[in-house]
């Protein structure tokens, strides 16, 4: 039996993934990633293992990815969020011809070919709106817990206007609204819809096709899903794995490269430049 | 016997302040804001007369400052906080002529007359935001509890450079010298160092001079202020309850417009009188 | 007769939520003529209106427009007019013009236009390359040829002859326009207590929206009720507004200024449309006339770069004729002619020993708290020892 | 990334680097003597169509604020400058080159390479961009300096092509700056002077685009961007003179040589790329390592085109030396070009040199080369299926910088690009379908 995991260092959580040879998720696990990233990648693979029940040598290859790839020291190779995030949303919605991704720091839009490859991405621009920062300044303002606001934001019967998507001055923007004694609830309504207005003009730049796949921790906020559909028109697939998605992705590339026992490493592979002249 | 009462309804926190005719603060209280102003207003201006051991209608008059203002019904003034942190800091240190005033949510640099007047001001623009709650963030991302900051990040041995100016990219720098695994106590004093330098930009545009007087929540971190005092390159004035500032300095204008009412109100007796 | 009020009701809702309704009337009378707009600066409407077409001054979407697709073409460090520009044309909502003239004023400016031009063919999209030589004899020449060749596309769009006569009698109807709404600033400047900001706007505004001779007639009347008009001054500061020439604020920040303690006596709103403090000669060849007003006539702003005279000492000057107590410059947020004029009016302003105060808006905002306490601390700082 | 870092590092040095450093350092000692011994004039100029031959002819030493500004971004000692020009109330906002440039200015106006001389004369040529204007404006001001707005009518016909008045306009505006040069220098014109520089400015043109269209040659010589910069200096500051001719000759052989012996910049060519927009001078070679490491190479740029665009066949012509400078500033450069006209001039990059993809680097500080740039990006992904890449950074501030942000897409991008390559090569390339 082949075995292969996927380790995802993103800014907030590490998420990992063991994949068997039928490409069968036999492991998910899930740690924060906080301020040792080398030990996070660490224990989150340890736990997938534990879960798995298998030893560390079980596993043929391992991809790293997120932010934090390089820290996967255990890794093989590492390739970046964008290529993990097309592939692992293709594994669990095979019509998928647009990705969504939204984590802690950035937000993507992929364009993805029939056979999975990324035919164009974008990612937000260096305002950061659009990301789930912004929702967690939005958040941090009300003094509310991340995992309650999007319950709530269904209940907007006015949603605010934010006159920013700037994640640092929202805050601000939310102290004027309750100053003026405004509804949580809108004001919610208001933070969800303003990112999900940023996030389609973000993805609209690689064109949006359906079937449309929502990944990333921002996908297990369903505040965020409804205003996406609602503005997009369009029902959005989403997995319960949605927030395991680049880990799974990282997994079956590992995978691949396991079984056709190519050591083709995207990254380490191109990176031997050397003096020239 | 007079008193007043100054009320500073703040991002993160609500305070307020009595003073009696003499400028002797008899009683004083913090609270944290939440979205009910009134009533938080309201509780802790109670709080503060308990410790006064004064009943509200003692009171002759409440000035209100911060961004809740204009929140809290029986005011008799509302004034901007940073005209209350210029009275304030001089009332503290007379030889006060800049004030640095770090907030949750936004930053600003005085320069004062000797009477606290406000000469010139700057507060943080959109794309150089950096207040208060890019350090709590920091400890978020870093797994410390805010009141750890300022002992930890004075262990620096070898602070990292924190370059954008955007608090987000700012943020993403900070995790990526996590992911390049920097010690904590380095990546902490980073975030006061950059800070810190973003203070020095706005006090120089709004005109340097001696002394500089730090106030806000922010002051009582001690590596915020060693940072300071680094950039600066000068000792700088720190109360010990630098979150009272704004409230102190909205008491005192509270007396000062109380004394010019009641001399306005003396003379039109003696005019009233004289015909 | 109508009164400044009923006027106000009128107009300012609809120049909150999308100014260019306003245009719809005059469209259903005229449905055969053409409609051009004007992106600000400046413009010589005059030569659109000769062909018998009507110029209207396309001055951004406010702040009631949510920008959903213009954001991906131009990036987050460029100034709100520009986007909200081309989002009112990605969302169709300019369909009814048949022509929009850009102007050399700053880069994003010149860019638009030709995104314009590639996302909408059917557009006439013009481009006026100012001249920033103003010291040479030869600009005027320069300039004639440029507004020749304005000429030409005009006249191919409306399919008029652009004649002498016709040119003229456009430059007398503007510069009767231009002459009621210096009136009206005059008012202002003189009585502050009796005509708002935001009601001076709004009158001047809807001048760019309106044919001249609707805004003429609305502009007497409204002058002669101002003329009844006699409130008490507020205990306010006097100041003069500056740099918000291209880009304009929303009315709710005007608002706000006031009631924090301001009497604004002058501003330079929407410049472009009452850019000659005097009127253009109506004799000899209208066309030199028009050309030497831009060169030698017009007033300044942060995007006409006359080496023969500083614009810091026109902001003075214009202080004093105001008989203002401190200078605000209201500029837009990455607005890159304003901003960095501003360093040399800091400079001006404190060698003079002017108070001044520096603000930021955004066409877009919604929101005016940090605004509302600069001014405010400001204020403070100049009424209370 | 330790070990990825180390496979990174590589060496860019050829003869044509080293001449140039050689060339430009005499260029900076006669501007270090001007400004310390008052040996000659200097006269302010921009890159943008700069019609260095006029100030050459009257042996007056061309100054270029850009420059300075570069090479105070290029040395990492921009910052405190752009501060000072914020504190003065310069906006966060505004243009960092002029920020950085002000900031030395007040100071004591001295470089990494050289200390400026005030000018005698500050000759804002206004080809496309409109902060020169406002720079040069506050340049005067801040010295009392005598400033000349040399104004260069913007290619807005669809033809692409200036009017005749436009000509005319700018030669009547040329002969107005030889009479300042004039009295400046104290002597006439010379006119058999000014043809021969010309005619050297031309030949140069001719080599320069020769070198150019080398890279139409798989492996590149060299790349078109990183390497590009370094001849640009030269192209600025020298050309017209005989060392100028020279340095492009040297370089010329030493590229035919390179092709000859099918050397490229990197051991492997394994992608070709055209970039648009000025590269982030204070963070050039991490920049280029970020492209390197995947065997990236530039065979085009538009940046190396502002100064003049020569390689679509403009020649300066002695014969009718004004008139020819004129067509230089009008038309043959980037910055006076419409921004479609600069859609073009990639596409035909893209399709002459034969390059896999496009990459904007858009740039805050350059809004005449970024701002709308998203449509750009539209034009060419939707329109033309070019693959395109778009980041953002800063020509000058390093605060706008950030790392790990441009290191995560230019990855990503080339991860597609390579996707691409396997999917095509079939699946024995393996990871592909």
């Amino acid at each position: 039996m082949i075995y292969a995991a996927g380790i995802d260092v993103g800014s907030t959580q590490t998420k990992g993934i063991i994949l068997n040879e039928k490409f069968e998720i036999i492991a998910r696990a899930l740690t924060d990633t906080g301020a040792y990233v080398t030990r996070a990648a660490e224990r989150c693979f340890v736990e997938a293992l534990q879960i798995a029940g298998i030893k560390r040598e079980d596993v043929a290859y391992v991809v790293g990815t997120g932010y934090g790839r390089y820290k996967v020291t255990f890794g093989d190779a590492q390739i970046t969020e964008i290529s993990c995030h097309a592939r692992g949303a293709s594994y669990l919605f095979p019509n998928t011809r647009t990705v969504i991704d939204m984590g802690g720091q950035d937000a993507k839009g992929i364009k993805i070919g029939i056979d999975g490859d990324v035919k164009d991405f974008v990612m937000n621009d260096k305002c950061a709106a659009g990301t789930g920062r912004f929702l967690a300044s939005g958040a941090e303002a009300l003094g509310m817990g991340l995992d309650d606001i999007g319950e709530i934001s269904l209940k907007a019967k006015n949603p605010v206007r934010l006159t920013t998507v700037c994640t640092v001055f929202v805050e601000s923007d939310i102290m004027s609204y309750l100053a003026q004694g405004k509804k949580t609830e809108d004001i919610l309504g208001g933070v969800h819809s303003a990112i999900a207005a940023r996030t389609i003009s973000l993805v609209r730049r690689v064109g949006i096709e359906p079937e449309v796949t929502f990944t990333g921790g921002v996908s297990k906020n369903i505040g965020m899903v409804r205003a996406l559909e609602e503005k997009l028109g369009v029902k959005l697939n989403v997995s319960p794995d949605s927030h395991f998605v680049g880990a799974l992705g990282a997994a079956i590339f590992a995978l691949e490269r396991a079984v056709k026992g190519t050591g083709e490493r995207p990254e380490t592979a191109t990176a031997q430049a050397v003096p020239t002249v | 016997m007079t008193f007043v009462a100054g009320i500073d309804m703040g991002a993160k926190s609500t305070k307020a302040v009595i003073m009696d005719g003499q400028k002797q603060i008899c009683g004083k209280a913090a609270i944290r804001t939440r979205p009910d102003f009134h009533v938080v207003a309201r509780e802790v201006l109670d709080l503060a007369l308990q410790q006064a051991g004064l009943k509200e209608n003692d009171l002759n008059y409440i000035a209100t400052t911060g961004f809740g203002r204009y929140n809290v019904p029986f005011r008799d003034v509302q004034i901007t906080d940073i005209t209350c942190v210029g009275r304030g800091a001089v009332f503290l240190f007379p030889k006060t002529r800049c004030v640095l005033d770090i907030g949750a949510q936004s930053t600003r640099a005085l320069r004062v007359s000797d009477t606290g007047k406000v000469r010139e001001f700057r507060t943080n623009d959109k794309c150089a935001a950096g207040a208060g709650g890019f350090i709590e963030r920091a400890c978020k991302y870093l797994e410390v509890g805010i009141e750890q900051v300022g002992d930890l990040s004075i262990q620096a041995n070898k602070p990292q450079t924190i370059s954008s100016v955007c608090a987000v990219l700012a943020e993403s720098e900070i995790i990526n010298h996590v992911s390049t695994g920097e010690t904590v106590e380095n990546i902490l004093r980073g975030v006061h160092n950059s800070l810190a330098s973003r203070a020095l930009a706005l006090l120089k545009r709004s005109g340097m001079e001696d002394e500089v007087t730090f106030v806000g929540g922010v002051a009582r971190q001690k590596g915020m202020v060693k940072a300071l005092e680094e950039t600066l390159k000068r000792k700088i004035n720190v109360s010990d309850e630098p979150e009272l500032v704004g409230a102190l300095g909205a008491a005192l204008l509270a007396l000062r417009r109380l004394e010019k009412l009641r001399s306005e109100k003396a003379n039109l007796v003696e005019e009233a009188r004289v015909a | 007769m109508t009164t400044v009020e009923s006027i106000i009701s009128r107009y300012r809702e609809p120049l909150e939520n999308s100014p260019l309704d306003l245009v719809q009337d005059w469209k259903q009378a005229h449905p055969q003529s053409k409609i051009v707009g004007c992106y600000p600066v400046y413009t010589p409407v005059e030569l659109i209106h000769a062909a018998g077409m009507l110029p209207v001054g396309v001055i951004g979407a406010g702040n009631r427009l949510e920008i959903a697709h213009a954001d991906s073409r131009f990036q987050s460090f460029v100034c709100s007019i520009v986007k909200s520009t081309l989002e009112l044309g990605l969302t169709e909502r300019l369909k009814f013009l048949d022509g929009i003239v850009f102007h050399s004023i700053c880069d994003p400016a010149r860019n638009l236009g030709s995104v314009f031009k590639r996302n909408f063919p059917d557009l006439m999209v013009e481009y006026i390359h100012f001249p920033q030589n103003m010291a040479s004899p030869h600009t005027i020449d320069y300039l004639i040829a440029e507004y020749k060749r304005l000429i030409v596309s005009y006249e191919q769009l409306s399919g008029i002859k652009i004649t002498d006569a016709a040119l003229k009698k456009s430059i007398a109807l503007y510069n009767e326009q231009r002459r009621l709404i210096r009136e009206l600033y005059a008012i202002r400047s003189e009585t502050p207590q009796n005509l708002s900001t935001v009601e001076c706007y709004v009158l001047t505004r809807i001048g760019t929206l309106l044919a001249p001779e609707q805004h003429i007639a609305i502009l007497e009347e409204a002058i002669a009720d101002l003329r009844q008009r006699n409130e008490k001054p507020k205990d306010r500061i006097r100041v003069v507004l500056e740099g918000s020439f291209c880009e304009q604020p929303p009315l709710e920040l005007l608002e706000g200024l006031e009631a924090a303690g301001c009497y604004i006596l002058d501003d330079d709103f929407m410049i472009g449309w009452r850019w000659f403090p005097e009127n253009i000669s109506t004799d000899g060849d209208p066309l030199r006339n028009l050309a030497n007003g831009y060169l030698n006539q017009s007033v300044y702003s942060g995007v006409k770069h006359d080496t023969r005279e500083s614009k810091s000492k026109h902001l003075i000057d214009k202080y004093k004729e105001a008989n203002a107590a401190a200078v605000l410059v209201l500029a837009a947020k990455f607005c890159e002619p304003a901003m960095f004029d501003y360093a040399l009016y800091k400079r001006a302003l404190e060698k003079e020993g002017i108070p001044h105060l520096c603000l930021e808006f955004e066409e877009k905002m919604w929101i005016f708290d940090k605004a509302r306490t600069e001014v405010e601390t400001f204020v403070e700082s100049m009424l209370f020892d | 990334m330790a070990q990825a870092a180390v496979a990174e590092k590589t060496q860019y040095q050829g003869q044509m680097h080293l001449l140039q450093k050689e060339m430009m350092g005499r260029y900076f000692e006669r501007v270090t003597r001007a400004a310390e011994q008052g040996e000659g004039k200097a006269v302010y100029m921009l890159i943008s169509g700069n019609p260095v031959e006029l100030v050459q002819a009257f042996d007056l030493i061309p100054v270029y604020p850009e420059i300075d500004a570069l090479q105070l971004a290029a040395k990492k000692s921009a910052l405190p400058f752009i501060l000072k020009a914020e504190e003065l109330g310069y906006s966060m906002d505004n243009c960092a080159y002029v920020k950085a440039d002000v900031g030395m200015f007040l100071g004591d106006r001295k470089t990494p390479f050289a200390t400026i001389p005030l000018p005698s004369l500050i000759l804002c040529n206004y080809v496309g961009c409109n902060v020169y204007l406002q720079w040069f404006e506050h340049l005067a001001e801040y010295c009392d300096g005598q400033l000349y707005n040399l104004d260069i009518p913007f290619l807005r016909d669809p033809s692409g092509v200036p009017s005749a008045e436009d000509v005319t306009y700018v030669v009547r505006q040329l002969e107005e700056v030889i009479e300042i040069c004039e009295r400046l220098s104290g002597k006439k014109l010379d006119y058999a002077k000014l043809k021969q520089i010309v005619s050297r400015s031309s030949e140069t043109g001719e080599m320069w685009s020769r070198i150019k269209a080398l890279t139409k040659n798989a492996p590149s010589p060299f790349d078109a961007y990183f390497d590009s910069v370094t001849m640009m200096a030269p192209l600025y500051c020298l050309r017209g003179t005989e060392e100028g001719v020279r340095f492009f000759e040297t370089a010329l052989k030493e590229m035919e040589e390179k092709v000859r012996l099918g050397q490229g910049p990197l051991p492997k060519e394994r992608f070709r790329f055209v970039i648009e927009g000025p590269p982030p001078w204070g963070h050039l070679r991490t920049f280029r390592d970020m492209f390197s490491k995947w065997g990236a190479v530039a065979v085009a740029s538009t940046y190396s085109t502002v100064g003049g665009l020569w390689e679509f066949g403009f020649r300066h012509d002695a014969n009718h030396p004004l008139e020819s400078i004129a067509q230089h500033m009008l038309q043959w450069n980037v910055t006076n070009r419409n921004f479609l006209q600069r859609y073009q001039q990639l596409r035909r990059y893209v399709d002459e040199w034969h390059a896999d993809a496009l990459v904007i680097h858009s740039v805050k500080s350059c809004r005449l080369f970024s701002a709308g740039q998203g449509d750009m990006r539209e034009y060419f992904t939707k329109e033309l299926n070019v693959p395109t890449l778009l980041i953002e950074s800063d020509i000058e501030d390093p605060r706008y910088f950030s790392e790990a942000q441009l290191r995560n897409r230019i990855d990503a991008f080339f991860e597609s690009l390579e996707h691409k390559k396997m999917v095509r090569a079939g699946t024995e390339a393996g990871g592909a379908t």
